[in-house]
């Protein structure tokens, strides 16, 4: 026989001054179950504590009742108060009479027959509860850092130095990402190859790191504390423990007319290769798609000839290998939409059109041009440039509502870079905002205009056009009564969006964490948890959130590293055990499932399992659903579908919530129940 | 023999009538019977939705309709205004089920408005494109700037065309007559269309730009589909050469004179006397002139 | 039929099955189903287009399961219920012998699932266009009418669970119904309880129903309750494009989504 | 309330009574100027199409009769360069018809679009009394509107000689019903 | 029927609506008070046999709310909650339950108002529609007697 206590607070005036909770005290005396009820002024005091302890002791109680504020308040106050006094803490529960009732109705006899109702319900509940502990798992203090890039990079040296393993994988052959394309940084101008390079090296060469680069996540299981992480190592065709790295092969490869991804489409390089000369490993590798060994069966084969090492090897195979990890750094990077996406800027056709990421490989002193600004269609300086922010982002025309964030400032830098670069040359902006919000940067978008000379036109440029070797750009300055702009410019910089990498929903997919209507990744709370995802032991940093810059980038992957060097701080995770389970009992029928699995897809955590359930000789008897407890969030959605009723959860079960509805409105005694 | 209902539009009767002689001659070449929609009446073009929306609607739903009981499922329009209308009514109609049943009562026809307009393009691609390069007896030696204008690829939500920007739809045509497109920047600028009347020397200047940019890349002469564009480039060149520093004096010619004169046919049955500027076929002697200005890149393949 | 007798017969022979499971007509011309043994029992066995009933219930049953391989006639909807089953992992492929007659009259024998797969989908019966004719009737009377004859039918339930005795589907080890702790469907003899068994039994169903019509033609009051999985495996085919019993793998409506599903009452 | 504060309140706003009838939000607008800068006729007019679009966005009642009474909804061509382009799909043709008729309601059309206007009339008496356009007529009609009795003497006779032009209109048979359709549809706007 | 309040239960889930529902509280919106809520860890747990269970003890109107589509805190309880209601919905107004006494809504946890505006639109909804009876009252009557409630109600 139950004996509940119930605990009516007045939250001062909050509760008490609408509702008559002696009332409610009194009424709640009355339910079955009910061994003892009280009013007092206020639950969660020290005084209010000690009453309940007092009278779990006192009464024996086998259940508790504190009805106040939203359990989201106070139930973690009140469980961890009852459990001072004996009893498991989820043995309480909590009616929310404030937030659900006295701050939303009026002073009257509904509004306390409601809370009179609501302890009711509450009550029955209780009854029903069953005592739980918290399900403990273990931890493996090792992280995978997904990207190579300038927040992976941060991300995996804050670990590491924290004293734990790293696993980094980075797809492509070398790390450094889009910040060791860029060519000076704003808002000081600074060379960011120079400030990035060391790092690149000091991950390469930190004992708690290991690197794969050329790698892919091609899959993980698993849980917070407890993942497995598939991943797949592309052949590289070079062994690198014996290759020197000397460039032998590169120097004789005769593929050289591969557009090279590393200057953005505006160089070439080889089908043997090394991305840059900084690169990370500084080793090549064989790019197959390219290579006439691979594409036209074993012809050539010249790289092998030249290797004074052996270390060319055409056999080599992608190997997939499984690495036990506890958590996760999503540091993928983003991308850039290319010219191709304006139909009005001529759908990509013009090579004077190019994207930011490519001004910064002209402006680079490793670029295509060794840092001097020529235009890709002759080479010729150009001696009018204009550069076009917006291009893409917020024109939910064409499908990209959001503002990119870095573009007004990397606009200002490439306009102050080309005035640097080119004296006498005329530079102009059309901007519809210049959004110049962080340290040093108003003032960074002041001196280009200032200083440097740019000219800032307020408008969207409605289309370019070739004429006589010249692109004309047109559109119209808003500040002055939509005064018409024609400029016949040399070439033209478009500020594109940035995007989601190609392929992130897949990977998001894979990795069970959600993803936002643009295809980024989504952060579990936009303000209070902008490091973590919805699942558990999963953090994100960098762009692969949404476009940011270096400054924002690092930050949020020191921000990850903290959250994964506290998860590893302890050998232990607890977790709330309210999850769900499949029912298990005695021969012939071992459990009422029936092993349908109509359950398993159900599951957004792919907990549900199969048993197999075999006798002493091995024969199997019944093939059961299983539900692992490391992997259920307690959705309870495998509950309400499955027919038999096979399936229960803690907290929320069959006859807790069938209890908690009969109690409502029904006068007569819960017969059925 | 394939038949196909047509709706010429009134430019077609009076001022383009060669485009409605030259379209009718090379659908029989075709063996395409072009069948008018019995009682047909005017689209309301501009003027009808620059003053009233129901009307803009009802008038063009009229042609519709009366397509639809004649049996038709689509609808030839050769006027890009006309299509314009035609095809803003049909997708008013099929989006808003109220103002079909307004129309309905102010037609007092029971309709359902699933006559669907294409273009003299869409039927060329469709009907004559396939067989076009086996029937071309006269390759033409000319560079043809093809302008579409503005209401054959916009707005591109309604008028589903692919490079709306840079439309090649023309210039795909012109080089299986043995032409050579041009590769320019005006071809879905706007001629002035509907102010031709009542504002002359702005459609003059309008025109003297698009004029100007095809003839400085070295047209010699100019494709269309629209009666419009036609006029415009043609009937108002006086207006428009005020503006040039030399005289234009390039044909424009309607895209199915064009398909006429490759196959062959009489000058006369094209209607190319009627056009303001005249139209000789020593035109086609004289050798192509080298890209004058710029250096455009070639058409992309289609 | 001869044919049948000597396909039932050889693979009674050469041990691909222990157990036939087949229908047989009686001398009065009942339809009843029989087990058949021994090769030459064959001749029992009977087919015509009389042989409704959905013989893939025996399937679950363990007194068939002792026999270890069991070979079963089929007509289409109980090759559908087979499929259905399969896909619900309740039957394995190497422990059935499935034959049926095609419409041309030839004993079919598939050698797997996959086969059934195909001959359902390329024989797949059209809906009954009574039962989809009463459910237009009445889903184009008032709500207050389609309650009245819903309770006018369902008052009459006895509660035998023939329903769900004849349907291949309910092979639950322990049905809902039967559950106590919470008594999910209320006991006592009113109308109630008859109506929350036959929601239950219809949200079952939905979706995985084979439309064979068994429950309707065991029913002793001769309730419709067929037309209730018939109407929800409508809303399932035209909200979610699912049907059941036609894949070897599982595709249930209610166990899979897609972000963009379309409702309009959802505010 | 003050009694000015009633009457302010109960000015339909023309932006709201543009989204009533066109379904077009102008308040998505947010100035980038891209119509402007596509616009075939921004030298001519004397108000930009943003401009138009950001004077309604105040809600100012000089503003939206500033913008009634301009040139710039008479000389715009509907030929959809800005729709096609704007990021906002901000349908400015649709406004413009939509503005051209309130402003013929209002009485404010601008002085110097009575040409435009004109054309727009004659053309229409051209169809409702034919059911087609009788290029004649309209010239004609045009010019008696206008008082530009001169205007295209230059293009007529090889209109004419080139038989571009019909003496004759053509006629659609069933006139009744176009003038019906006519009738009707003014009736339509005069309830508005 | 005049003094008629009707009984609303709500079935919410706990991440969402119920934090909805708290966020009416903190911003003091006042709602009508005839709904009591009952707490669900997501939709996906909301189990149809208990809305029957709720219409069985005599509520009037039922509200079951969650996470918006794409919010759901377990990325995927309200997609197959939906699914499920858009089935369930279909069979109860096959078979003439009064579906428009159950509002379904999404309720986000930063929605207060919109969750009273959800509570106040329904109690008025079902204040017009009254007492629903139909199904409860077949608890309280023995088989036979079913002819009564049918005579009852056409008369």
């Amino acid at each position: 026989m139950s004996r509940i206590g119930v605990f009516i607070c007045h939250c001062g005036e909050n509760i008490g001054g609408t509702v008559d909770c002696e009332k409610v005290a009194e009424t709640a005396a009355k339910y079955p179950g009910v061994a003892y009820s009280v009013d007092y002024k206020y639950m969660c005091s020290d005084p209010g504590q000690n009453m309940i302890k007092d009278a779990i002791k006192e009464h024996k109680l086998t259940g508790v009742v504190v009805a106040a504020c939203s359990p989201r308040m106070h139930e973690p106050t009140f469980r961890k108060a009852v459990s001072e006094a004996g009893i498991n803490p989820f043995l309480c529960e909590m009616a929310n009479l404030r937030e659900h009732c006295s701050w939303v109705h009026l002073k009257d006899d509904s509004t306390t027959e409601k809370a009179e109702e609501l302890v009711k319900v509450l009550v029955e509940k209780v009854k029903r509860n069953q005592p739980l502990e918290p399900i403990k798992v273990p931890v493996t203090k090792t992280a995978l850092v997904l990207g190579g890039g300038i927040a992976g990079i941060q991300a995996a040296l804050d670990i590491a130095n924290s004293g734990h393993k790293v696993i980094m994988i980075e797809k492509s052959p070398s790390i450094g990402g889009h910040m060791s394309q860029l060519s000076e940084t704003f808002p000081t101008l600074d060379c960011s190859q120079c400030i990035l390079t060391p790092r690149m090296v000091e991950v390469a060469q930190h004992p708690n790191i290991t690197l794969y680069t050329y790698a892919e996540l091609v899959g993980l299981d698993g849980f917070i504390g407890n993942f497995q992480a598939s991943i797949k190592l592309k052949a590289k065709s070079i062994d690198h423990d014996i290759c020197n790295g000397c460039g032998d092969c590169i120097a004789k490869c005769p593929i050289k007319k591969i557009p090279d991804e590393f200057n953005a489409g505006l160089g070439t390089r080889t089908a043997v290769y090394v991305p840059f000369p900084q690169a990370v490993p500084n080793k090549p590798v064989i790019d197959r798609e390219n290579c006439t060994y691979f594409t036209r069966d074993g012809k050539c084969g010249l790289c092998a000839k030249v290797c004074t090492k052996g270390a060319i090897d055409y056999s080599q195979k992608d190997e997939i290998i499984t690495i036990d990890v506890g958590a996760v750094v999503v540091a993928t990077g983003f991308d850039i939409k290319g010219t191709d996406f304006f139909p009005e800027y001529g759908y990509g056709r013009y090579k004077d059109v190019i994207t930011g990421l490519q001004f910064e490989r002209l402006a680079s002193a490793s670029g295509p041009t060794l840092g001097e600004i020529k235009r890709p269609s002759d080479g010729k300086v150009p001696q009018n440039i204009v550069f076009i922010a917006c291009a893409g982002s917020r024109d939910p025309a064409k499908g990209i509502e959001y503002c990119s964030k870095i573009c007004c400032m990397y606009t200002a830098k490439h306009a102050m870079l080309y005035k640097h670069k080119v004296h006498q040359g005329k530079a102009s902006v059309f901007y519809m905002d210049i959004r110049a919000g962080g340290k040093m940067y108003e003032e960074f978008v002041r001196r280009a205009i200032e200083e440097d000379d740019v000219n800032y036109i307020r408008g969207r440029v409605s289309r370019i056009y070739e004429k006589n070797g010249k692109l004309i750009v047109k559109g119209v300055d808003t500040l002055l009564d939509a005064y018409p702009v024609e400029i016949e410019a040399d070439m033209v910089v478009l500020a594109t969006a940035g995007i989601a990498n190609e392929g992130s929903e897949e990977l998001a997919q894979s990795l069970h964490i959600s993803y936002d209507q643009h295809n980024f990744f989504a952060e579990a709370h936009p303000k209070l948890k902008p490091v973590e995802t919805n699942t558990a032991g999963i953090m994100l940093a960098g762009a692969c959130q949404s476009p940011k810059d270096i400054p924002d980038s690092v930050s949020q992957a020191s921000g990850a590293a903290v959250k994964v060097a506290a998860l590893f701080s302890k050998d232990e995770l607890t977790r709330d055990p309210l999850i769900a389970y499949v029912n298990r009992c005695g021969p012939p029928t071992y459990s009422t499932c029936v092993g349908c699995f109509l359950c398993v897809s159900v599951c957004p955590y792919l907990a549900i399992e199969k048993e197999q359930i075999k006798d002493r000789n091995g024969n199997l008897i019944k093939e059961v659903a299983k539900i692992n407890p490391g992997l259920c969030q307690g959705c309870g959605t495998c509950v309400a579908l499955c027919r038999s009723k096979s399936i229960d959860i803690y907290g929320y079960s069959h006859s807790q919530v069938f209890a908690e509805v009969m109690a409502l409105f029904n006068e007569r005694s819960l017969e059925n129940v | 023999m394939i038949k196909i209902a047509y709706f010429p539009g009134c430019s077609l009767e009076g001022s383009s009538k060669e485009y409605n002689e030259s379209l009718l001659a090379v659908s029989k070449e075709f063996e395409i019977q072009l069948e008018e929609v019995h009682d047909w009446n005017c689209c309301g073009a501009t003027a009808a939705h620059n003053l009233n929306k129901v009307l803009s609607i009802s008038l063009p739903a009229r042609t519709l309709a009366l397509a639809e009981k004649q049996g038709f499922s689509e609808i030839l329009v050769p006027c890009a205004a006309c299509y314009s209308r035609l095809l803003t009514a049909y997708n008013e109609l099929n989006k808003d089920a109220a103002l079909l049943e307004k129309v309905k009562e102010i037609l007092e026809i029971d309709f359902s408005a699933k006559v669907k307009p294409f273009t003299v393009i869409d039927f060329i691609q469709k009907h004559i494109q396939p067989k076009l390069k086996e029937k071309v007896k006269k390759p033409l030696n000319a560079k043809i700037a093809c302008y579409y204008g503005c209401l054959l690829v916009r707005p591109p939500k309604l008028v589903e065309v692919e490079r709306y920007e840079d439309p090649l739809m023309m210039e795909s045509i012109v080089k299986e007559l043995g032409a050579t497109p041009l590769d320019w920047a005006f071809k879905t600028e706007c001629c002035g269309a509907g102010l031709s009347v009542s504002r002359t020397s702005t459609v003059g200047k309008l025109c003297s730009k698009i004029l100007d940019d095809a003839l400085s890349r070295g047209a010699t002469m100019f494709a269309v589909a629209c009666p419009m564009c036609q006029s415009n480039l043609d009937m108002r060149r006086r207006n428009a050469n005020v503006f040039l520093n030399e005289k234009a004096d390039a044909p424009v010619l309607f895209i199915t004179q064009l398909i006429g004169l490759a196959l062959g046919l009489d000058k006369k049955e094209l209607g190319l006397q009627r056009h303001f500027v005249p139209f000789n076929l020593e035109i086609f002697d004289k050798p192509i002139p080298k890209e004058t200005l710029g250096k455009s890149k070639k058409v992309e393949e289609v | 039929m001869q044919e049948l007798h000597n396909k039932i017969k050889s693979i009674l022979e050469n041990g691909s099955a222990s157990l036939f499971i087949a229908y047989q007509k009686s001398r009065e011309g009942k339809i009843t189903p029989t087990f058949i043994t021994k090769p030459e029992q064959s001749q029992k066995a009977y087919f015509g287009d009389d042989c409704k009933q959905n013989l893939a219930v025996y399937i679950h049953k363990q007194e068939v399961k002792n026999f270890g391989k069991v070979g079963i006639f089929a007509n289409i909807y109980t090759l559908k219920s087979l499929l259905q089953i399969y896909a619900e992992n309740q039957i394995r492929d190497d422990y059935l012998k499935v034959v049926t007659i095609n419409p041309n009259g030839a004993i079919v024998e598939f050698a797997n699932f996959m086969e059934i797969e195909n001959y359902v989908n390329e024989n797949k019966p059209a809906p009954n266009p009574e039962d989809m004719e009463r459910v237009e009737k009445l889903s184009n009377l008032s709500r207050e009418e389609r309650w009245d004859y819903w309770l006018n039918e369902l008052s009459t339930c006895i509660k035998c669970y023939a329903c769900r005795a004849a349907c291949p589907m309910c092979y639950c080890t322990k049905c809902t119904v039967d559950c106590n702790q919470p008594q999910w469907i209320s006991t006592p003899s009113h109308s109630l309880g008859n109506i929350e068994w036959h929601i239950m039994r219809a949200m079952h169903l939905a979706g995985r129903c084979v439309e064979c019509n068994e429950c309707a033609r065991v029913c002793p009051m001769d309730i419709p309750l067929n037309l209730l999985t018939v109407k929800l495996n409508d809303t399932a085919n035209i909200e979610f494009g699912q049907q059941a019993g036609l894949k070897g793998e599982l595709d249930y409506a209610l166990s899979t989504f897609k972000v963009d599903d379309k409702e309009n009452f959802i505010r | 309330m003050h009694d000015q504060n009633i009457v302010e309140a109960l000015r339909p706003v023309l932006k709201h009574k543009v989204k009533e009838n066109t379904e077009e939000d102008i308040m998505l607008c947010y100035q980038c100027g891209k119509c402007s800068a596509g616009c075939p006729l921004i030298d001519e007019m004397d108000i930009a199409p943003n401009q138009i679009l950001r004077m309604l966005q105040t809600e100012i009642p000089e503003l939206e009769e500033k913008v009634l009474k301009s040139l710039a909804i008479w000389l715009c061509l509907a030929c959809e360069q800005c729709y096609s382009r704007c990021p906002k799909d901000v349908d400015l043709p649709k406004i413009m018809d939509y503005l051209r008729a309130e402003s013929i309601r209002r009485d404010l059309v601008n002085p110097k679009a009575k040409e435009i206007l004109a054309f727009h009339k004659s053309f229409l008496d051209s169809v409702r009394l034919t059911g087609k356009l009788y290029e004649i007529g309209l010239i004609a009609g045009y010019k008696m509107r206008t008082m530009h009795l001169l205007q295209d003497v230059n293009v007529a006779p090889t209109m004419y000689f080139n038989g571009k032009l019909n003496l004759f209109p053509s006629q659609v048979k069933n006139k009744k019903a176009i003038k019906r359709i006519f009738e009707k549809a003014l009736r339509e706007e005069e309830n508005k | 029927m005049s003094n008629f309040e009707p009984k609303i239960i709500a079935f919410v889930c706990n991440w969402c609506t119920y934090a909805g529902a708290d966020l009416a509280g903190t911003s003091r919106i006042k709602y009508a008070p005839n709904v009591r809520i009952v707490r669900f860890p997501c939709t996906g747990r909301i189990d149809f046999m208990l809305l029957l269970k709720a219409l069985q003890t005599g509520a009037d109107g039922i509200i079951v709310s969650g996470c918006h589509p794409a919010d759901c805190h377990y990325t995927a309880g309200n997609y197959h909650a939906r699914r499920r209601w858009i089935i369930f919905k279909s069979l109860l107004d096959f078979v003439g339950f009064d579906t428009g006494r159950i509002t379904f809504s999404w309720v986000s946890a930063a929605e207060g108002a919109k969750w009273a505006q959800i509570v106040n639109e329904t109690v008025d909804k079902i204040r017009d529609l009254g007492p629903y009876t139909d199904y409860s009252n077949l608890n309280k009557l023995g088989v036979g007697t079913i002819t009564e409630v049918l005579n009852a109600r056409t008369a």
